[in-house]
């Protein structure tokens, strides 16, 4: 039964939608609790995982999807892989999927009205993709993950009011564009090699690498790839997406879809194309790419610091710590891919906790600029103090797992003496510290009567906002969760990267 | 006019000719998606870039003596009835490769999936700004304007 | 904006139009894609392992089955996603007693008898490329989509309220749920019987035939499975779409 | 596969995708999309490949026109580019 673990975290929320699916919009806290279970079996199915590659020597797991062999030095059916990387992404998915699961409950009603059993279907079919896109070892199987993710995240937006529905818009057509790059170096892929499986397209290219049209595939899928992720020029679409979208959503999405597009690009760097070649061309593109890193970081944490909506500030942030995990991936060191790949995991667990810590407290005053935090450590010790580890996570300092992450990137441009990517990384942390120290200070010091009762900013839709008599205990809670797993990810930093390090192929 | 005679088209043009028109239609799809300023108009360009994508996918999959993937009721009955070998009976240069064929099924799908839903999306924008010209919309959202 | 737009199209264009000097020419055969022993296999071997002669639907629903299961699933999530963005639930509002005149609104009566006449057939066309998928063209997702249009058309023709009245919102909706329970409950079966899943051919006890022919009958099986959802769906944004979200007369 | 055919096909096929975005009438954009749908369908059931081209017509040529027009009618006709 073991063996079937792998399929088992994704089936259980594929069959856990189409449940809430069947039970219709009427009986929404059955909806509630059947996705809830089937996410907590999901999760133990992805620790369990875990477990199991820990225990296997090759430190890898294959699953054949309708049990088709190798046959003539291919595989001719779609394979799924897990190594280390790719469970812990797995698990940490599934893991938010649940903590956010718990965080929707009371809210949901609220803010999606009759359409409850939709929002948790699609909830549900999210975490599908996700997790499908992580495992798989099929490139074309990718582009169909990717879409299925797509298509649910272009609807969960649109719920939202007539900003977001815009925002949205937008989305489809850049992840449209995105998607079909890829599919289209995919193609390139193919008419190469002919064959789709990512480990026998990367035996066969090694023989080829000379060829300009692998270039411009990996060209595309990097291309199609950074859309997806929001890099620097191209994340137009994500700050409106993701601040715009109802609370449940931008809190769910913001923490998982830009962080499974960069194990996507690990993947393809790594894997599919190989270091060998990738960095190979280092004077050409990798230099180029770390700048655009720079520039990335540089720019996020400007546009962040210009801010004054809470939401939007976070997701410019997110931009810039894409702009990270990019440039440490391209420097082609050890130490700097570990370093995204732990950034993967401690960004994941420290975007979702100020994301909830942000979600609770516009739900409970009903403003979303940065003034709402005035004097909000009285009325909201819990959440600030939720916020407040998030927030130290961001700026970088210990135990959080902002610092590790932040510590094994800096190391890895010392170690090919790339210094501006250094500097930039350190420049970024400053600001940071000036955003989150503002806030927290707003938060602490200040006093409610400095901002007296001035008028709320009516919502976007016009109407009065939404406002909480107190925060539910599911919302604490969840919180709770997220801002312990900052804390837990930091802990154990040096477990996890001696994981992770099994699972990078020697460059 | 002779150069015809000798096969010009046959040796230059026919072997590359559907790549050049596959690249052509995914730019003019591109160049609307980034360009024109009426959604629907985008969405036009979405469905033609994907078409075009798929038409590279399907001329990948094209042999110069091929025909359907699908045997013959001859083959069939040789193989399944009279037991044949099926290497034997099946020449594999007459048969197109199939599995373009069944990766672009699933594009086809999944392009109608996104028109569909960015349609929907589209409707909505209409219902809150009475309006798909992407000015417009962008007028009523400015501070100034009746936001 | 258009200026930008021009200059990014033309160097993304020109640099693939030179890029395709590089492919191998169309219909070569000796390319690496024609000659690859993945094709190879498909082409010469579907026939041993399957017993289906058209080897793009064994492709589909066996090979890649996994892919096929989240290509029915996108359709699943294009349809509640529409649902989801577009639908306007008034059900509080007007309580909408059964309007008596249910064939006599929408259109003349020529049109109607018209539509009388040929939806039928259309549904048993749609019906026969479902099934015939295995030796013709056509399949799950074929027959679907026709089956969809042929409500599509009666909507048209009649008016929605009496397509409502076949194809209601709700059992829309559990029919294209019923459609992936169908598909991705045949793949857990295979799981209880001992395969990996999808593995048509570990439910060799379950079916007549040996193990080759327990895979083409688990391909109709999941064949029906996608025509389920795709009809229902394809129904459900047809009645969405054209109705503003209001389910209630349309076009 | 004739090729002749085949290239007329494909430069009618530009000439449909250019007229679709050019029309302003939304109506008849989403017509000439159809009609290139049907013209891609036509190629490919050439190319052999009768599996995708049945999905085109339904699907492209089909479905996609038919809910294109539904939204061009819920929503504006005209278009100003």
């Amino acid at each position: 039964m073991t063996e079937h673990y792998t399929v088992l975290i994704l089936l259980m929320p594929l069959f856990g939608a189409l449940v809430t699916t069947l039970l219709g919009r009427e009986r929404q806290n059955a909806c509630w609790l059947t996705a809830l279970i089937c996410m907590a079996t999901s999760s133990l199915f992805a620790i369990g995982n875990i477990g199991r590659i820990l225990a296997s020597g090759s430190g890898e797991l294959r699953y054949r999807m309708g049990g088709w062999q190798e046959s003539r030095g291919y595989e001719v059916g779609i394979e799924l892989r897990v190594d280390m990387l790719a469970a812990l992404v797995v698990a940490m998915v599934v893991l938010v999927g649940f903590v956010n699961m718990i965080f929707s409950k009371t809210r949901v009603a609220g803010e999606m009205k009759d359409k409850v059993s939709f929002f948790y279907t699609l909830k549900q079919l999210l975490i599908v993709g996700l997790c499908g896109i992580v495992m798989t070892n099929d490139a074309f199987n990718l582009y169909v993950l990717i879409e299925i993710t797509s298509l649910t995240s272009y609807a969960l937006i649109a719920m939202g009011n007539r900003r977001a529905a815009l925002s949205s818009f937008n989305y489809v057509i850049m992840g449209t564009i995105g998607a079909s790059f890829y599919l289209l170096g995919v193609g390139y892929l193919y008419i190469k090699t002919g064959t789709l499986n990512i480990d026998d397209i990367s035996l066969r290219m090694q023989h080829q690498y000379g060829e300009p049209s692998l270039m411009i595939a990996f060209a595309l899928i990097m291309l199609g790839i950074w859309i997806k992720m929001a890099f620097f020029p191209l994340h137009g679409w994500l700050p409106n997406a993701y601040s715009y979208a109802p609370s449940m959503v931008g809190s769910f999405m913001a923490p998982l879809m830009t962080k499974v597009m960069v194990y996507v690009m690990l993947r393809v760097m790594l894997w599919l194309f190989e270091g060998e070649y990738v960095y190979s061309g280092r004077l050409v593109w990798g230099e180029l790419i770390v700048w655009m890193a720079i520039i990335a970081i540089v720019a996020g944490s400007f546009l962040a610091l210009a801010c004054t909506d809470i939401k939007k500030m976070l997701t410019y942030l997110i931009v810039a710590e894409v702009g990270y995990m990019v440039g440490g991936a391209w420097l082609a060191d050890g130490a700097g891919i570990t370093g995204s790949m732990y950034h993967i995991l401690s960004d994941a667990a420290m975007t979702f906790c100020l994301f909830l810590a942000a979600s609770i407290v516009i739900l409970r005053t009903g403003d979303h600029r940065l003034t709402a935090f005035t004097g909000l450590f009285r009325r909201m010790p819990l959440t600030m103090t939720g916020f407040t580890i998030g927030a130290l996570s961001m700026v970088g300092l210990p135990p959080t797992c902002g610092f590790f992450s932040k510590w094994y990137l800096i190391s890895g441009g010392i170690d090919v003496g790339h210094w501006s990517y250094v500097a930039a990384l350190l420049f970024s942390s400053l600001v940071n510290a000036v955003i989150f120290f503002r806030i927290i200070e707003r938060a602490y010091l200040g006093k409610l009567e400095e901002v007296g009762n001035e008028s709320l900013p009516l919502d976007a839709d016009g109407g009065p906002p939404m406002t909480l008599d107190r925060v539910p205990y599911s919302m604490l809670l969840s919180l709770l969760i997220a801002s312990g797993s900052v804390l837990l990810v930091g802990i154990y930093n040096e477990t996890l990267v001696g994981w992770l390090k099994a699972a990078i192929p020697s460059l | 006019m002779e150069f015809l005679a000798t096969g010009f088209f046959e040796e230059y043009i026919v072997p590359k000719f559907n790549y050049w028109i596959y690249v052509i239609l995914m730019m003019i799809g591109l160049f609307a998606m980034i360009t024109k300023n009426n959604l629907i108009k985008k969405l036009i360009g979405m469905a033609i870039f994907q078409t075009a994508i798929i038409l590279f996918y399907v001329s990948i999959g094209v042999k110069a003596e091929s025909g359907i993937p699908i045997l013959g009721h001859e083959q069939h009955h040789a193989i399944v009835e009279e037991g044949q070998p099926s290497s034997e009976v099946i020449k594999k240069d007459k048969f197109a490769n199939p599995l373009p064929h069944v990766l672009m099924l699933t594009a086809i799908v999944v392009g109608v999936s996104t028109l569909g839903l960015a349609l929907a999306i589209s409707q909505r924008i209409y219902r809150s700004f009475d309006t798909l010209e992407e000015d417009e919309i962008l007028d009523q959202l400015r501070p100034g304007g009746h936001d | 904006m258009k200026l930008f737009g021009f200059i990014a199209v033309f160097i993304v264009g020109s640099v693939l139009l030179v890029m395709t000097m590089d492919f191998p020419g169309w219909g070569d055969t000796s390319s690496p894609a024609s000659q690859g022993q993945v094709s190879s296999f498909y082409i010469e071997e579907t026939i041993n392992e399957t017993k289906v002669p058209n080897m793009v639907t064994a492709v589909l629903a066996d090979f890649r089955g996994y892919d096929t299961m989240f290509e029915t699933v996108v359709i699943f999530i294009a349809g509640i996603g529409i649902i989801a963005v577009l639908r306007t639930f008034s059900d509080h509002s007007s309580p909408a007693p059964d309007e008596p005149e249910e064939d006599n609104e929408g259109g003349d009566l020529i049109i109607r008898s018209t539509c009388h006449l040929v939806v039928p057939l259309i549904q048993l066309f749609a019906l026969y490329v479902v099934a015939h998928g295995h030796h013709s063209p056509g399949g799950g997702f074929q027959g679907g989509v026709m089956l969809g249009t042929s409500y599509i058309l009666f909507a048209l023709a009649c008016g929605l309220p009496a397509a409502k009245k076949r194809m209601g919102e709700r059992r829309a909706i559990i029919i294209a749920a019923v459609g992936i329970i169908i598909y991705a409950g045949w793949g857990v079966a295979c799981l209880l019987f001992g395969g990996n899943f999808l593995d048509y051919s570990s439910l060799d006890p379950l079916l007549p035939g040996d193990a080759q022919m327990a895979r083409s009958h688990s391909m109709l099986a999941v064949e029906i499975g996608v025509a389920f959802t795709v009809t229902a769906i394809m129904f459900a944004i047809y009645s969405n779409l054209a109705t503003r979200g209001r389910l209630e007369k349309g076009l | 596969m004739i090729w002749q055919f085949d290239i007329i096909i494909l430069i009618f096929m530009v000439v449909a995708a250019l007229i679709a975005l050019r029309v302003k009438d939304l109506l008849g954009a989403t017509l000439v999309f159809g009609i290139y749908s049907f013209l891609i369908c036509l190629l490919w059931a050439g190319m052999g490949a009768v599996d995708v081209a049945f999905t085109e017509a339904a699907v492209g040529a089909g479905v996609s026109t038919v809910i294109m027009i539904a939204t061009v009618f819920s929503t504006a006709r005209r278009s100003k580019d």
